[in-house]
């Protein structure tokens, strides 16, 4: 496909979200530098092609599995900047109420299983949903998110496995950003391209320019088309880059400035930006608006968060069971 | 009423239930064809096909995440674990996602999903295969964990799990699969959790006991009766939750007790019962808070060495004789 | 005598231990030239090299198991995991290999294996990198536990752990970090296994404190004395081994207990610690024994929800004063 | 290589190997019916062959990680019959002191690093054997057992990871008997050749006829000099069967006598025999003579571990730890 091939609603809604992601992060982390914000953050500022383009490849009734570097995944999903914000701010009105934060905002109306805190611990969880899916045979694809640092998981192998093996409709997509935390790929497994890994599944593995959000669309696309025809499960492999550290606050003492302004020279969102004024033709002063409404929505998001009630300690007491019994020891 | 064994009891409760729900589906190594390593789930796959009784390959960390993530797409999943000295290999799913997804959520999350997990010394199975880890996961908020000792609780307790709404960790004792006994006819027959029960009644001594040690704990106290000590042998049937209530009133009563698992005694069950006594009921106690258990070393392969790592009768009856002649 | 930190403490004993004996290595996520997440390897790969201080790949099942291996071999590996949170992702090679191999070989398999993990809640880090899992393989025979609260006993317990011949899951409270104290010079210090501290001494009531809250129970020592309250602050260092003796010596004069740990309350470590008070020395009791722990939740991402579920130096206070007005 | 290149003595130990594995267990399985042995017995009759020819390509010091079904392996890495009779008899004289059982065996001093009863745990820990050996420069390679089933747990995943990783001298050999316990091999996995997983950690994986006890030698024994030579690790699969259940008393519901028989017109053992005889052009006297001597010494096998005492219930305490510390709660 081409970038002529795309609606312009449909390109526009890439920046946005693809925008939006980046936004949001660096709100949030003014944010926390301002003290509204108590937990530690996992920004993914400059992987933002990888989260926007595979959701764009998914229907609103699929589901994902999201990590600890969850907030694109989010956004691009359908998450509300407000909520999520909301959450980082530990608030009732966050997604979960104050209890999750960061590593573990969840919406199930937005088939959204959960971000993770535990390194390839949604994995599994994506194939479960997927196997659900199958069971009910209706339609529904999950995808997983997750690193080039989880694939050396076991959790990681023994889902693609069952997935493989039962072929369930279910996508699983590394974000290979060259590190797990300090380390770099190379010295985590000894395979460049982690799409390779699919063949211990019989699935297909496929490597895609992670910072081309069309990419990243077309071949989640195929993914997601084959899922739903009974094909069973692909390995996506988007390779790209995070700007920022591990967390805020890591010194970054493991690459060299020259990765990282590389790197920043084939931004996804800069790149994307000038392909929709010169090759898509999309008027300047449009994509502008969409700027604007991604900013005006996001000091929405910071004053809705921070005018929301922060909940009353007791409540930590309640949401650990679905049903209660009142007196016993829990 | 009818009666079955234990191990049927377990089989007939989850063709009931998968007749009655399309959600409940049963995945594991060995569940289909082979019918259970243990043969608890039988003809289950031929009744409702591989789409719902699912082999799964030897991947315990699969099978708890595989079970997570259907439940909270709308499955009644339950899963098992041949044995419970494999329940670490899926250890990050258990702990850190099938127990805190709901509260990590912030409450939305749905969880029904019923572990089942054989336990307990079959005989000479050593170190990795004789384990009792009903305590290992009372530590870690957000599971249920149930030990039935009857038949009747064995049908009661599942069903109330597969029904429920969380993750219940359901331990099935190996030695007691052939134990008979009456089973409800009700198919709605369900056991609550929190609810334990008062197996024999006595005035003397509270015996606590768990699981596999039920049938011990009749016996010592019958040979005890004997000899006049009266014993009321309390089954506390779930662990998470636990009825913190029918055991204090027992104690009030006896002023003694004696806790008795086949887990290990160091941080076993019995340490929370004891400590929860030792902080609740102080004031009602003629004597030391006495547990018998498994002694603190690996299971070993030899007979010999096997049933003396492993509490026993005889190790009941000498510590409730004990107890009745202690003077504080 | 120096004043450093407890991390430093830490970092200088590996340090000298890895210059002092080349079979000493450092395995784990970034422990080369990130210097460790929490900054406690510092430049040992620089020291050392590559080869003795290596990164792994987030494999942490192959991280314990390939220590385990090493460990039979000759080699004596410090193996870090990064939280505690993640120990169950290597489950099995704990439980079922590390702890049990020299039992199940009769005696033969030599294990020096020092496993380094961080515990404790940092703040607002949730539920999954919050736990206090010291409790968690205590129902496990064949790990030793320790739980260091001091820069010296850092030191001095690592140094044991590192020279001995049985594999320790060495707890570092992430709070602790910064914690400064004195530390001998002695390249040969090292605390022994099984020997509690008396922090501070008391005839009021025994407050036995595990691993970070060992401040909180000083300071709550502090306010209580100031009341007329004695605290005699018990440490147990070790959990497996137990110093049962410091503690019930304790006991035995104070006739009043509390046990505080960051770790959930039930089945947390310290139910041992009450059911082995409440076994052995129940005659000298004045009141219940009291544990302050976290609630039975898991570790919410809010302040305000978060420091409402861990306990607090003003849980302790509080408790203390309810124990020495508690009348049997 | 062709057999006439092997010596005499070389073939002879193969086959008197292989024979002793065979009637070992059968032994072991009526010894067990006469009530000499209580624990249960995995039996690897039918699959004499990888055991035997993966441990002849090993040196002495070379070390080896074995399974549930280990029986072979600890006869061809030099177990003593007697001391593996005496360890499944319960007695002192056992390899573990009737500590461990069939499930746990162990010698040291001939590089036996243990039994496993946990599927694929063993994997790790000849990894970890590895690590020691390339640290040292001592020129040992390690090498792991284990079956088809087993490469679908994590821990095979992480293992192979690690040691493709770090070029580790280690081999995994998978014993593939087409089965796990009564799951076939196809319904634990999409692939039907499990060495293609090599691919993933870039080591090379090799696929030999299991049967076959000269291309199980051949084979490892590349994978051994590779390993030496600092050329890393090697998945070798060995395809082979098991003749009897997956353990003793089970009723083999999951698959067909025809399967069954063709394997049995397969027996590495009997197939082997034939080739010493026609091939190798050995004296039929002096095979029977081996096969004599097998029978001895498993007579003098079963005699010593009927002779050998039970150990004293109170021993049962020892052995947990290296350092015993009197009077602590242990
Ligand atoms: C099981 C587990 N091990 C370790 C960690 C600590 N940790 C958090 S993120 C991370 C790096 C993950 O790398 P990758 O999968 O490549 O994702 P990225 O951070 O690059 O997005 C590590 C080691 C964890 N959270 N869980
Ligand atoms: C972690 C774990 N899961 C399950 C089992 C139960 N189990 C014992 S052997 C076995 C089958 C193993 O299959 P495979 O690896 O092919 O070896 P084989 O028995 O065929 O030699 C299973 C499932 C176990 N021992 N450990
Ligand atoms: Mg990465
Ligand atoms: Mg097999």
């Amino acid at each position: 496909m081409s970038i002529g091939d795309y609606s312009t609603e449909k390109l526009l809604r890439l920046y946005r979200q693809m925008l939006m992601v980046r936004e949001f992060e660096l709100r949030a982390i003014n944010e926390r530098r301002a003290g509204l914000i108590p937990g530690f953050i996992h920004s993914c500022v400059g992987q933002e092609a990888t989260a926007v383009g595979a959701c764009a490849a998914l229907e609103p009734a699929d589901v994902i599995t999201s990590t600890h570097r969850g907030h694109g995944h989010l956004v691009a999903k359908g998450g509300e900047p407000k909520y999520m914000m909301a959450e980082l701010a530990a608030r009732t009105t966050g997604y979960c109420g104050g209890k999750g934060g960061s590593l573990h905002m969840t919406d199930f109306s937005l088939g959204i299983l959960g971000a993770n805190g535990i390194v390839a611990g949604g994995i599994p969880i994506a194939v479960g949903a997927a196997l659900a899916f199958q069971q009910k045979k209706d339609g529904r694809v999950a995808l997983s998110f997750f690193g080039d640092g989880a694939t050396n998981e076991g959790a990681f192998h023994e889902a693609l496995n069952l997935a493989g093996l039962w072929k369930l409709p279910v996508i699983f997509f590394c974000e290979n950003n060259l590190y797990g935390e300090g380390t770099p790929q190379a010295k985590q497994a000894p395979v460049a391209d982690l799409a390779i890994r699919a063949s211990s599944y019989a699935m297909p593995g496929v490597t895609v320019d992670g910072n081309d959000v069309l990419a990243v669309y077309e071949a989640t696309k195929a993914a997601a088309d084959r899922a739903r025809a009974g094909g069973g499960p692909t390995l996506v492999e988007g390779k790209t880059y995070r700007y920022r550290g591990h967390y805020e606050g890591d010194p970054m003492v493991y690459r060299s400035k020259a990765e990282m302004d590389e790197w920043k020279g084939r931004d996804p969102i800069v790149a994307f930006r000038t392909r929709l004024l010169s090759e898509a033709g999309l008027p300047e002063a449009e994509v502008a608006a969409t700027e604007l409404a991604v900013q005006s929505a996001l000091d929405e998001a910071v004053a809705f968060a921070a005018a929301s009630p922060k909940p009353a300690p007791e409540t930590a007491l309640a949401g650990v069971y679905g049903e209660i019994s009142g007196g016993l020891v829990f | 009423m009818r009666t079955i064994t234990y191990s049927q009891a377990i089989y007939e409760t989850m063709r009931e239930e998968m007749a009655r729900d399309p959600h409940v589906i049963l995945i594991g190594e060995d569940v289909g064809i082979f019918g259970g390593v243990w043969g608890v789930s039988g003809d289950l796959v031929k009744l409702y096909g591989e789409d719902r009784v699912r082999d799964t390959p030897i991947s315990e960390t699969a099978i708890i995440g595989a079970a997570l993530g259907a439940a909270m797409m709308g499955l009644r999943p339950i899963a098992e674990i041949m044995f419970g000295d494999f329940l670490p290999v899926a250890g990050d799913q258990l702990v850190n996602q099938l127990a805190k997804a709901r509260y990590m959520s912030g409450g939305k999350a749905n969880v029904p999903v019923t572990v089942r997990i054989t336990t307990g010394a079959p005989g000479s199975a050593a170190a990795q295969h004789s384990q009792s880890p009903e305590g290992w996961y009372m530590n870690v908020p957000g599971l249920k964990i149930a030990v039935p000792a009857t038949p009747a609780d064995a049908a009661g307790l599942l069903r109330t799990a597969i029904r429920g709404e969380d993750p219940v960790l359901f331990f099935e004792h190996k030695m007691l699969y052939a134990l008979k006994g009456e089973v409800s006819d009700d198919p709605d027959f369900a056991v609550p959790f929190g609810q334990a029960a008062v197996r024999r009644e006595g005035r003397d001594v509270t015996l606590i006991a768990i699981g596999g040690m039920l049938p011990k704990a009749l016996e010592a106290a019958e040979t005890l009766g004997v000899e006049g000590i009266e014993v009321e042998v309390v089954d506390p049937r779930t662990l998470v939750p636990l009825d913190k209530e029918t055991i204090l009133t027992s104690v009030r009563k006896t002023s003694r007790v004696i806790i008795a698992h086949e887990a290990h005694k160091r941080l076993g069950p019995g340490a929370e019962i004891a400590a929860l006594i030792a902080e609740e009921a102080i004031g009602y106690l003629d004597g030391p808070i006495v547990r018998v258990a498994a002694r603190n070393v690996p299971l070993p392969y030899s007979p010999e060495l096997e049933s003396y790592v492993l509490p026993q009768t005889q190790d009941i009856i000498e510590a409730a004789r004990g107890l009745v002649r202690y003077r504080l």
